[in-house]
């Protein structure tokens, strides 16, 4: 029986998959880089450890300092959160070959499922639906071009190694499709160290919605509803819920059944995700496979009432599923936003700092997984998510009116938060009406940036006052002048 | 005191005046009256003829603050008599050569500009990395690179002066 | 159509009241005293008024200054939460007569219910089970002497007017009886300006369970499941639960049955609550009615997924109850526990002062209420509770498990609380075989204090490093000397 | 620096040394390494030999500190030698008077104590009520009301001198 897990990770997943430990009273170990001594995970856990400097490559993604760690605390099982080592291959098999559980898929799986053409044949020939297009790596513009005649245009040119919105082009005119591809590609070497390019044909207005799957090691497997996640900033799920307000029971059925389908095809075990793309007539294609918990795994948790990390870590110590798919009942709604800090007045610039407070929301119905506390750091070196507050209503305009009070409450002085901006999504009328796809902040926020808000006599008053009371605090003289800031755009934000 | 509010090009006066359990404010010449509780630095409660406001306001530059309500942030530039003629005298220096400062904690992974080379507005100076995402801080206007202040490797603070900018003429 | 409402009280509960209406879109009208200007409710609010100085007599119970806002204002409604003017029918007459809405019960059904000797005449009458006793207040000692012969010993005083405790004796032996009558009777008369005292026998080993009831204007009158709360000291609680361990679903259909009958006995509208004393055979008798929201309220919310506050709005805005009998299902299992600015190893003496800093719990399955915020002040003039922590499970292990890790990761700095004793109940293994009864702490925890924990070398180490760094901070010399604590105990806590 | 925990009649040696990252604390001649880190006033991360502890530490009063930890509280009296000493002479002092002080704020609802009185061990002095509950301060040994500092009405700070009881021999 697992009795001590080490947690290879940080941030708010660390701190939910700790919280999940302490349920089920299993001795749980933090790892941390330099820049995390005072951590949230590092003060929650029974045990830590540190495992090198703030770079991620040196602590974070270091197997060996893990490992080690592992076997000095001796810790049975490695639970790795996302990204990070969640779906690197060779270290579950690593953790296998050492005798520690791999809380997470076996490493066949994540390689399956890890490159994405090749994810797409297996997938194609177990009869799960994909969209239409190439199946092999495209080898040069030419061939790409080729590729999109048949197909039919638009076309998505995407990185074969990728994710996370990196090496992907849309095309929608011949002319462009060569300039794309060596584009694409060379992006994709850049960010991930191969520069093989797929294409498909491209879903007009499409909708990103996912199922959960949960699969043990006696062969079990069942899908727990899906989750909408079409509203993206630059491929990054800003706003997530669940149910989709598109799907209908039959409609939740069929995916279900197709995603349970992919996942016995590459032998699935623990929690995963399916990722669809789906039209505007409710004709779904199979994307890709998460092998690995999500971020917004616990909307999920909120209209089924199962604890999914809690469910990942019997599984790994080899339990069958307490749960069959009769068990599983969508009951009301959840969203979830993600506080990231950066500043949306000015095209999303991540910033990092110290925060001076912070005031979480709470009360009924209303769930909060983060990591920030008071005078602590948003380091430069990793994600900028601060937290993530979930929303339960009995229907989805009740979950959306509370999301809506949620943000309101929260409340993090020091640092910038996209708070206002997740303010206008959750209060767009398109998204109360539920019309959601991928185009939805693109076509909502131009340039993707959020107008300040119209100025109001208590925001004046507020600043003079505060202007007033620094000057009485006997702060020294501002410095001469400011200058227009010179910080214009992400070069990776094209 | 007297300060000024700095929107669509005009001044509107402000007079913050002391009084008990808060302030009165005038405000191009109409009173509130405000009932002030400072909960923690930076974070308010104001009470302005019975309705209520949560306030946190942030200063990032002199004379600029961000106030955040709970539907949504408002920027508000408000200066001081002092504040307003540094302000003017500065406007009449523009063009005067400029610091490229980093807005942000940060990585400098490339730098571009080169001492003594001219520069067009908008042409990239240095690249500095943070959270993953790297950024590039460009030229605000024409000019000539006078000095460089850093180099690849380095970590920077927010606020850091990178590079400065001259005018062609004062060139070596 | 109700527009805007007054929220007529203070703390957690204000909030808890504010956050319904921000959900249902109205708007809120805080009232504050003097003490209050900084408090949680003021600031969440979308108005705000001060009613008059901290002593509860002169804002929160001041009738005058309330309605005086309500108009001004232009509130159609006022909350009154728990406690203050909840349960006070001539308030909700003047409501009434002023035109504004009393969101509770109708004046003559707290009226009825509020006289303690007659809510037991009238539930007898309508066939109700009480607890076999005087149903006329007794007049003299030599009369209850009389009355306890009749009903068998041992027996139990009570104020008619009472609650909370107040004026209540439990006698075993007949020549106790004299003494205990005057007792109770002279406390009454301090505590309720009235020293009616009625007796009742006694239930050994009784259970406390009460009933969640919900009615409309329109006759609709339903049943929301049981609390248990028997987890009390001095006869408040401490920790509550629902379901209740002891209740089968034949068991909870029978009690809420009779709660609902005893709610249409007096023509209750709104949320309210029937209190029942169970045996250990499961006999259960009526012990009181509250004709308010309970503290303990979201514990029913959380098994049910039915939010009270906004039903109770809903229904005194004249709408029918969108929710039937039928709809009422019991999911998994809710816990609630009561943090009091208290010191358990000091015989739970109420400590007011400064929240340096607080941090709540958060994550999967916790709710927290709570009005507590980084300096705020523990007022003295008010209740010492400080937050309400309430944790779900899918089974009543699991629930107390996550209620553990709750209590682990909250944490107040400035105040003494009652956490730890909390926790003790929690993890007490009769707590965990759900063996409870309203003699539970006092059986369990000698002399009601928490022992404190054994030494270990973390907090010694802890300990010393404080007073390194305290002392290189240059503080002060200590003053001379220090005197043993002259602070015995609470005069009303015999 | 050197510290003595006191315990069940014992004094303990606990020597306090810094070294990078945290302490090396010696006790009962024992050394810990200890990583520290102070998260707020009163709020620590330690971690010794791996394990991890966040801490609470608050003191009410000089050398007594409750330290909270996730699975309770425990007090620790730890005093500088400075403190040792005082505590020895006010050991020797102990009896010759004693004042009696508001453990917490509050307001006096009765004074039951009067000037020049004879009061024994136990003896209510006081009254306060605080957060609803009254609670009957006493007093600590024999002796005699030297002085009575409140009235009834009064409002109260935490470490109030309420009243001063001083010897029989003492008295007027």
């Amino acid at each position: 029986m697992i009795g001590k897990v080490l947690i290879a990770n940080r941030g708010e997943i660390a701190v939910r998959v700790l919280r999940a430990l302490r349920d089920l009273g299993i001795a749980s170990v933090a790892v941390y880089s330099e820049a995390d001594r005072a951590a949230r995970h590092v003060r929650l856990a029974d045990e830590a450890y540190c495992i090198g400097p703030a770079p991620s490559a040196q602590s974070y993604l270091n197997a060996d300092a893990i490992l080690d760690v592992a076997r000095r605390s001796g810790s049975q099982a490695i639970h790795p959160g996302y990204g990070f080592m969640s779906e690197n291959a060779a270290f579950a098999e690593r953790c296998e070959a050492e005798g520690i559980i791999f809380i997470g898929p076996p490493a066949g799986a994540i390689r399956s499922m890890g490159e994405k053409t090749r994810a797409r044949q297996l997938m194609a020939a177990a009869g799960v639906p994909v969209v239409p297009g190439t199946l092999e790596p495209l080898g040069t513009p030419e061939e790409a071009a080729l590729a999109a005649e048949s197909t039919g245009y638009p076309v998505m040119l995407k990185a074969a190694a990728g994710g996370g919105g990196k090496g992907m082009r849309l095309v929608s005119d011949p002319s462009q499709i060569a300039a794309a591809f060596r584009d694409a590609s060379s992006e994709a070497v850049k960010a991930f160290g191969d520069g093989s390019i797929y294409l498909e044909r491209a879903v007009v207005r499409p909708r990103h919605i996912e199922v959960q799957v949960l699969a043990d090691t006696q062969g079990n497997c069942i899908y727990l509803g899906e989750r909408e996640c079409s509203i993206q900033r630059r491929h990054q799920k800003v706003v997530e819920e669940a149910p989709s307000p598109f799907v209908s029971p039959e409609m939740r059925a069929g995916m279900g059944e197709v995603a349970v389908k992919a996942a016995k095809a590459v032998g699935y075990v623990s929690a995963g995700t399916i990722e669809f793309l789906v039209d505007q007539n409710g004709e779904f294609f199979f994307m890709e496979m998460n092998t690995r918990l999500q971020v917004e795994h616990a909307v999920t948790e909120m209209v089924t009432g199962v604890d999914l990390v809690r469910e990942q870590i019997r599984i790994a110590d080899g339990y069958a599923m307490s749960l069959g798919q009769n068990d599983i009942r969508i009951k009301g709604w959840a969203m979830e936003c993600r506080i990231y800090a950066e500043d949306p007045l000015n095209n999303f610039l991540p910033c990092p700092g110290t925060i001076h407070a912070v005031r979480l929301p709470e009360g009924p119905n209303v769930r909060v997984d983060s990591a920030a506390f008071t005078r602590g750091e948003i380091s430069m070196y990793y994600d900028p998510m601060v937290a993530k507050v979930i929303t339960w209503g009995s229907d989805r305009g009740a979950c959306a009116a509370t999301m809506n009070r949620a943000l309101m409450e929260f409340q993090i002085v020091g640092v910038h938060t996209n708070r206002d901006f997740l303010l206008a999504i959750v209060n767009h009328a398109e998204f109360r009406a539920g019309n959601l796809d991928t185009g939805f902040i693109g076509r909502n926020f131009r340039g993707a940036s959020l107008p300040a808000g119209t100025p109001v006599p208590a925001a004046d008053i507020a600043a003079a006052i505060y202007a007033f009371e620094s000057s009485r605090k006997g702060a020294c003289l501002p410095s001469a002048g400011t200058t227009p800031s010179p910080w214009r755009r992400g070069l990776d934000g094209r | 005191m007297r300060y000024w509010i700095i929107r669509d090009e005009r001044q509107i006066p402000v007079e913050v005046e002391e009084v008990p359990g808060g302030y009165t404010v005038t405000m191009d010449g109409k009173p509130y009256q405000v009932e002030s509780s400072r909960i923690l630095e930076g974070l308010y409660s104001l009470i302005i003829g019975g309705e209520s406001f949560e306030v946190t306001v942030h200063s990032h530059e002199p004379g600029r603050y961000d106030v955040h309500m709970y539907d949504g942030m408002r920027p508000v530039e408000i200066l001081s008599p002092l504040e307003l003629v540094l302000k003017s005298q500065e406007g009449a220096r523009a063009g005067h050569g400029a610091s490229i400062r980093a807005p942000m904690p940060g990585k400098v992974v490339k730098v571009l500009a080169v001492e003594g080379q001219a520069v067009v507005k908008g042409q990239g100076l240095v690249v500095v990395e943070a959270m993953k995402m790297q950024n590039e801080l460009q030229a605000l206007s024409d000019g000539v690179v006078t000095q460089v202040r850093v180099k690849e490797g380095d970590s920077v603070e927010s606020g850091a002066e990178l590079v400065t900018i001259g005018e062609a003429a004062e060139a070596p």
